[in-house]
């Protein structure tokens, strides 16, 4: 297992933060974590490089820790009470899990997108401008601005634009989550996490989301988990396959699903369990 | 100390001009009144007994005399009322009073040099009720009814009182020992005998107009005001005082003299804060148009009114006052 | 190797669905005791108070004269204890409950401070009316006005406004939150802009409802001391004061003093609960609207 | 990354820069509101303390003056008069009686309704008769006094000749009615929250919905359903207005729920509504009667609270 | 898509009750069933039979009715308010939507076996012995008996027969989805309905279960609702396939996966959607 995730690992401990083949950036840089909800250890030893401006994708079967991970990235995860973690995630280059690092403002660069959709119990725009607002914008023009930006970023503007008054829960689940996207992007995120963005949509919806984060990758870098194995080779440009809170293959996404190195990354893309 | 204040100079002149006429005292006396508009409150607490009386006087008086003045009246009962009445800077202005003040209450007022004046307002009679049904107890002496409430007596049934009576138990009630009615049966008319055991002793007059209302073998007292106005349920008993049966009703009440309900009636109270009276002109205006129409109100709440002397005696103290 | 007697099974299965028919009836009829129980109350006072309610009653001065006797000040006196008691309990109650459901650790403080409102739920009223007649009445001076019962009744109602909120709270979907911090918003932004909106309905249904059982109340201000006539309308909170209860209660027991006074007493619990049951209406019409919202 | 930014005419990732910086009010004040929340939430314990501190420091004064001891086995209470005697037993049994008459009511009815709620009824009946419930929840008590004293009272006299006019029975009677409300939708509470699943499960192994009630979710929700029980025993010794308008004032040591009884919250309405001077032993004895109702509850909440703790179901 | 269950139907309207190619009866025969949960259409002309003695697997994205559709065989549909439904579906013959019918007989003779293992707060014993008790049997020897047959036949026996007194929630959740199979087997079911048993467990106990299914089809009926197709392959003899509360596809297993004859059956086991 470790092979391809080390070997990649080793442009990051040498701190040449470019993917050798496409020449971006690394965003996130994991090594070592550990992660214990409790007496529960959900993440062991993961060890994991983001590129900038492609799609990870994370898979494994349910349980397998996928979500914690994601929720560790912007540190989302010490919600729950009783965390505890150790190793670090460099962001930027910074020790996001460094006590001293503000996680609000972790959470302003890193967007997420949720498996259920969440919009607020608000009206479109006000879902839309709630990130900006909360940050001190106040001008309505400026907000204006920003919310048909970011409607038009998720291509929903079209189907919300006379409705931007309606609360957010009188559309349909595909477009909810569509919002949640366009939430994120109001504050122009360097990274979007998106956690089982489709698993709650229809199939319709599900295409169309997807069809979003192939255009959001060219200028955000994209981390999404997914059970969906299709999903993940359709979309990404990565995958890490996690199981029992381990990181047992992580590489490109057309290698790992036509060749696996691991047995049990084999069984699982072929559906033997999960 | 600073009770004693004379404050009399400046309310004075609004009206010196009393009569011994309380009737036509009043016609006269409107018309000042309404020209100084008195405002302020009037606190009065004390006596459930009293507690009718107060509240239709209050009532008037607002209505009629000074509408800016709000008079609030309390029931706490006699010694709770005395509790807030004797009260460093400022009580109660007014508290009445089922019984005289007790001597350690008076001790109290004078720790704290607080000048009272007692006022007599009414007259009240305890009434033996008994059930309507009841046709045998219709008249009793005096004697037959302490022994009715007596422990040292041995009596349990009706026909202990009287052989010809019916061969039931009594079943004796009463208000409890919260009311000055009560303290007044107990201490003057039982002369602090011990009660029968097993009287029902209860809080609210209502309960024992129903009680009895429903139990033939009752007998209970209370004042005069709580029979008056529940005779479709209950009948009193016409007590021999030793001058043949006397009923009991306002005027037998009202004839303190001579033949009457004498010893079971008693004069109810109020007391006034004087330094507070001097202080407020209202308290003191009401002060003295209580008196002035205590006989009228008295009849109405089921009282029977004091003597014109009574009441003269109390104006001339008030009117000193001003 | 069968051990389930097919024929055996058959044969109980009647009896049992007949119990099952037979507890079903039992319970129903336990269940419609309580209508029962409430039609036949209603019944009663309606019934006595049938001719004493009109706009006179209404709109008119307490009095010993049962003719003109009205319950105006009652009703303002009502009005303005609610405006020292809803303030202050829903300051109270739901920062209280802002703080033990989004604050505190899970541990000591939350605990005290949680098991002490379970049990400050279940001290009796008349315990809180000694309470307020120590306190308020007569350490602090206050006397037997409105500012004093109006704390009186706060402090009664705050357990119930305290659980009714953290339920509210409690109930906004965690995925709000997630939603709002994932966007940078601080602890406080999300309660003030997310939690607080979304839990408005529930705490309103909470504050309503224990407003409520603050307006039919009485055992505190029995103990306090309401002055049993108080015929001036009160204008502010520094008033003396009377309610509607205490009204009933004192109507009552001079009942043998006025019969007149029985059918005051069943007319002033006839408006009472009118207006109980619009208070208990809007809080049911709230909590429907909003139940299911996201 | 940049280059979408000069795409736009704004910049929303500067403007929040900008922004974070002249912002300091926001930390404070992040930092300021869990102290005065805090504050706050620390006024219910303050109530707690003042209510102990007051109760206590007269009950004292009290213990001074009547023995503990006599106090709580004495069996004559009467407070007024030369010879005055504090037994609290007389009180006890009154609130003890009409406590146990309530809780023979409120139990078996409203747990019968509580299961009609939770597992018999229809949606729409259950819309139906909820309120119905809150309502007679909502009834304030004095309400019920007087239909107690006016309606049950004469009611039950009709049948049992020996009642008194005032007597223990009838307000226990309808304060178990007070409080069904609140054992139904306490237990309704407790069964609901048990898991659709169970039922299912036992539905599909051919349960009738009886069965199913007894064998399966009683046994699952049974820590609240005794809570709910606990907690209406206290409701009930608390309970004032009833008692005290329908059960009379008197004081004597009896069993005879035909007869008049006294409760220590009507002892306490009685007593600060009546003769109560500062300073009396009679004034103490209202402290020390409250102190013990106080104790009496709270012990009753404490048990409520541990049983729905200790014993809930893993599920 | 009606030809391939529109000509399976024959054999039932002409009361033929065989597979033709097994020879097995068929225990339900569905005809025209529809269902509506208040305003929602969620079952629509559903025709299909059931083999004895096979396992059938419905398959089909979130939210087409599987679960609907299995609920309805043992009537618990009715559970939910406002359930309506039209059709037929006979059992052994009988309609047993007709209201006549008892629910309490039909759920003894058709066991279910629910997505989250739900066994009763109670001990594993009391469990097992459940079913029977209601039955009216008390004898203890008898339950004992019954709880080791069951329990055996669960293939849990010899986990568990140390710890019978114990609370069945001290089980891991692949045990209990194991208790709750066996509890439906304690009182001789003829049909099990199975509602995604293993999607709650990990592969492991996944893998258990469907060892146990693939024992269990020897003697019981089996009509398995899952979201994992590669399970659907590897134990039903029978799959249909259900889209928007319809039967798109309904086929041979092998033949249904390997030939798919709708296109969307297709599009659905290839991951196109779902
Ligand atoms: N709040 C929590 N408290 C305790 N344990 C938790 C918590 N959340 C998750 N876990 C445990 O951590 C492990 C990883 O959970 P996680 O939610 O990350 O899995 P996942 O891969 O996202 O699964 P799924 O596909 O079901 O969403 C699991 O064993 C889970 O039981
Ligand atoms: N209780 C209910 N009330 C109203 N609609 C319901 C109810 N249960 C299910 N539905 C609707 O009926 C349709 C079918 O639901 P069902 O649960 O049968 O789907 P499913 O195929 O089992 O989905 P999943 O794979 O998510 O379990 C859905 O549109 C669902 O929204
Ligand atoms: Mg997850
Ligand atoms: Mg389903």
């Amino acid at each position: 297992m470790d092979k391809e995730s080390s070997s990649l690992n080793q442009y990051s401990s040498a701190n040449a933060f470019k993917n050798a083949d496409t020449g971006n950036n690394i965003v996130y840089d994991t090594q070592d974590l550990n992660l214990w909800y409790g007496q529960t250890h959900a993440l062991k030893n993961i060890i994991l490089p983001i590129y900038e401006q492609e799609v990870t994708a994370i898979i494994g079967p349910s349980g397998c820790g996928k979500s914690t991970y994601l929720k560790t990235l912007n540190r989302m995860v010490e919600l729950v009470p009783g965390v505890r973690t150790s190793g670090t995630i460099k962001y930027r280059n910074k020790d996001i899990l460094d006590k001293s690092f503000k996680v609000e403002e972790l959470r302003t660069k890193v967007g997420m997108v949720f498996q259920k959709p969440n919009p607020f119990p608000k009206s479109i725009y006000d879902n839309i401008a709630y990130g900006p607002r909360i940050h001190g914008i106040r001008n309505k023009k400026v907000l204006d601005q920003i919310v048909e930006k970011s409607l038009r970023g998720a291509y929903i503007w079209d189907e919300v634009k006379d409705r931007l008054k309606e609360n957010a829960y009188s559309l349909s689940g595909g477009q909810q989550q569509r919002i949640c996207i366009a939430r994120c992007l109001a504050i122009e995120p360097d990274v979007i996490l998106m956690d089982e963005p489709t698993s709650a949509l229809d199939p319709k919806s599900t295409l169309k989301v997807e069809e979003l984060i192939e255009k959001l990758k060219k200028d955000y870098s994209i981390i999404i988990v997914t059970h969906n194995m299709q999903q993940a080779a359709r979309i990404s440009d990565k995958t890490a396959f996690f199981l029992n809170g381990e990181v047992i293959e992580y590489a490109d996404t057309n290698f790992l699903f036509s060749t696996p190195k691991d047995k049990r990354t084999e069984d699982y893309i072929t559906g033997r369990f999960g | 100390g600073a009770a004693e204040e004379t404050e009399s100079e400046e309310s004075n002149g609004s009206d010196d001009t009393n009569t011994e006429e309380t009737d036509t005292e009043t016609e006269a006396e409107e018309e000042p009144a309404e020209e100084t508009a008195l405002e302020g409150s009037v606190v009065i607490d004390g006596s459930g007994t009293v507690y009718p009386f107060m509240a239709k006087m209050a009532e008037n008086y607002m209505l009629n005399e000074q509408e800016g003045v709000s008079v609030e009246v309390g029931r706490a009962g006699t010694s709770a009322g005395f509790e807030k009445f004797l009260v460093e800077d400022g009580g109660t202005d007014f508290n009445d009073a089922s019984r005289t003040i007790k001597d350690e209450e008076a001790a109290k007022a004078e720790e704290l040099g607080i000048e009272y004046h007692e006022f007599q307002v009414a007259l009240d009679g305890i009434t033996i009720v008994i059930n309507p049904e009841n046709d045998w107890a219709t008249e009793l002496t005096v004697d037959q009814v302490k022994d009715i409430f007596l422990a040292s007596s041995g009596y349990t049934k009706w026909s202990d009182v009287d052989p010809s009576f019916p061969d039931e138990e009594i079943v004796a009630m009463g208000p409890n020992e919260n009311h000055g009615t009560y303290e007044f049966f107990y201490e003057t008319i039982l002369e602090e005998q011990e009660m029968v055991e097993g009287i029902n002793l209860q809080q609210e007059y209502s309960t024992l107009v129903e009680l009895v209302s429903q139990d033939e073998n009752a007998i209970a007292f209370f004042g005069y005001g709580y029979f008056d106005n529940n005779k479709d349920k209950v009948s009193a008993i016409n007590i021999d005082f030793g001058d043949g049966p006397v009923a009991p009703s306002l005027e037998t009440i009202g004839l303190t003299e001579d033949f009457g309900y004498m010893p079971f009636t008693r004069p109810v109270f109020t007391y006034l804060n004087v330094g507070l009276a001097n202080e407020k002109p209202q308290v003191l205006d009401y002060a003295i148009y209580t008196m002035e129409n205590a006989q009228d109100v008295a009849a109405e709440t089921g009282f029977a009114p004091l003597a014109d002397e009574k009441i003269q005696e109390s104006l001339d103290f008030l009117n000193g006052l001003k | 190797m069968k051990y389930i007697d097919v024929e055996q099974v058959n044969k109980n299965m009647s009896p049992r669905i007949f119990k099952n028919n037979l507890a079903k009836s039992i319970f129903f009829v336990a269940a419609i005791f309580g209508l029962l129980v409430l039609i036949t109350l209603i019944y009663r006072v309606f019934s006595d108070s049938i001719g004493w309610i009109d706009i006179n009653f209404l709109m008119s001065k307490l009095s010993t004269d049962a003719e003109r006797a009205g319950i105006f000040g009652a009703i303002m006196g009502t009005v303005w204890l609610m405006v020292v008691v809803a303030p202050v309990t829903i300051f109270l109650g739901v920062g209280t409950a802002i703080y033990l459901e989004e604050y505190a650790k899970k541990g000591r403080v939350r605990n005290i401070i949680q098991t002490n409102i379970s049990n400050l739920a279940g001290v009796p009223s008349v315990v809180f009316g000694i309470l307020g007649l120590t306190v308020f009445v007569r350490a602090m001076g206050l006397g037997n006005i409105i500012l004093a019962g109006g704390l009186t009744m706060a402090l009664l109602i705050l357990p119930i406004v305290v659980v009714a909120s953290q339920e509210a709270i409690r109930a906004v979907p965690q995925f709000l939150r997630e939603a709002s911090y994932g966007m940078g918003a601080t602890k406080w932004q999300t309660i003030k802009n997310i939690v607080l909106p979304a839990a408005i309905p529930g705490i309103s249904t909470g504050v309503i409802l224990s407003l409520s059982r603050a307006i039919g109340e009485t055992a505190p201000l029995v103990v306090i001391g309401i002055p049993a006539l108080i015929i001036p309308i009160p204008d502010s909170v520094f008033d003396k004061f009377t309610i509607m209860p205490m009204q009933i209660y004192y109507w009552t027991i001079d009942s043998a003093l006025v019969d007149e006074y029985a059918n005051l007493a069943a007319a002033t619990i006839v408006i009472l609960l009118i207006i109980l049951f619009l208070m208990n209406s809007i809080a049911i019409i709230i909590r429907n609207k909003f139940q299911k919202r996201f | 990354m940049g280059l979408k930014n000069n795409k736009e005419k704004i910049n929303v990732r500067d403007m929040i820069e900008k922004n974070k910086n002249s912002f300091n009010l926001n930390s404070v004040t992040e930092k300021v509101i869990p102290y005065i929340l805090l504050g706050i939430a620390a006024v219910s314990i303050i109530t707690t303390i003042g209510i102990v501190f007051t109760l206590l420091s007269e009950t004292i004064s009290f213990f001074q003056a009547v023995p503990f001891w006599d106090f709580y086995t004495g069996t004559e209470l009467k407070p007024l008069g030369d010879d005055a005697k504090f037994g609290i037993l007389p009180l006890l049994t009154g609130t003890i009686l009409s406590t146990l008459i309530a809780v023979a009511v409120a139990i078996p009815i409203g747990l019968m309704t509580a299961i009609f709620l939770s597992e018999y009824a229809s949606e729409q009946l259950r819309k139906f008769l909820k309120p119905i419930l809150e309502i007679l929840a909502g009834i304030p008590t004095i309400v019920y006094g007087f239909f107690a004293f006016t309606f049950v009272t004469p009611l039950l006299r009709s049948f049992i000749p020996a009642l008194d006019p005032t007597n223990i029975l009838s307000p226990g009677l309808v304060m178990g009615i007070m409080i069904i409300p609140m054992v139904a939708s306490l237990s309704e509470d407790a069964m609901s929250s048990v898991p659709n699943s169970m039922r299912e499960g036992a539905l599909a192994l051919g349960a009738t919905k009886l069965e199913v009630t007894f064998k399966v979710i009683l046994p699952a929700a049974i820590s609240g359903i005794i809570a709910s029980f606990v907690l209406a025993i206290s409701r009930a010794i608390g309970e004032t207005m009833i008692v005290t308008i329908a059960s009379g004032s008197n004081k004597a040591f009896s069993f005879n729920i035909t007869e008049s009884m006294q409760t220590m919250t009507a002892y306490i309405v009685e007593v600060t509504g009546g003769e109560a001077a500062a300073g009396t032993t009679l004034y103490y004895s209202l402290y020390a009667v409250a102190m013990t109702l106080f104790v009496f509850t709270l012990v009753m909440n404490l048990i409520a609270q541990y049983i729905s703790r200790k014993f809930r179901e893993e599920y």
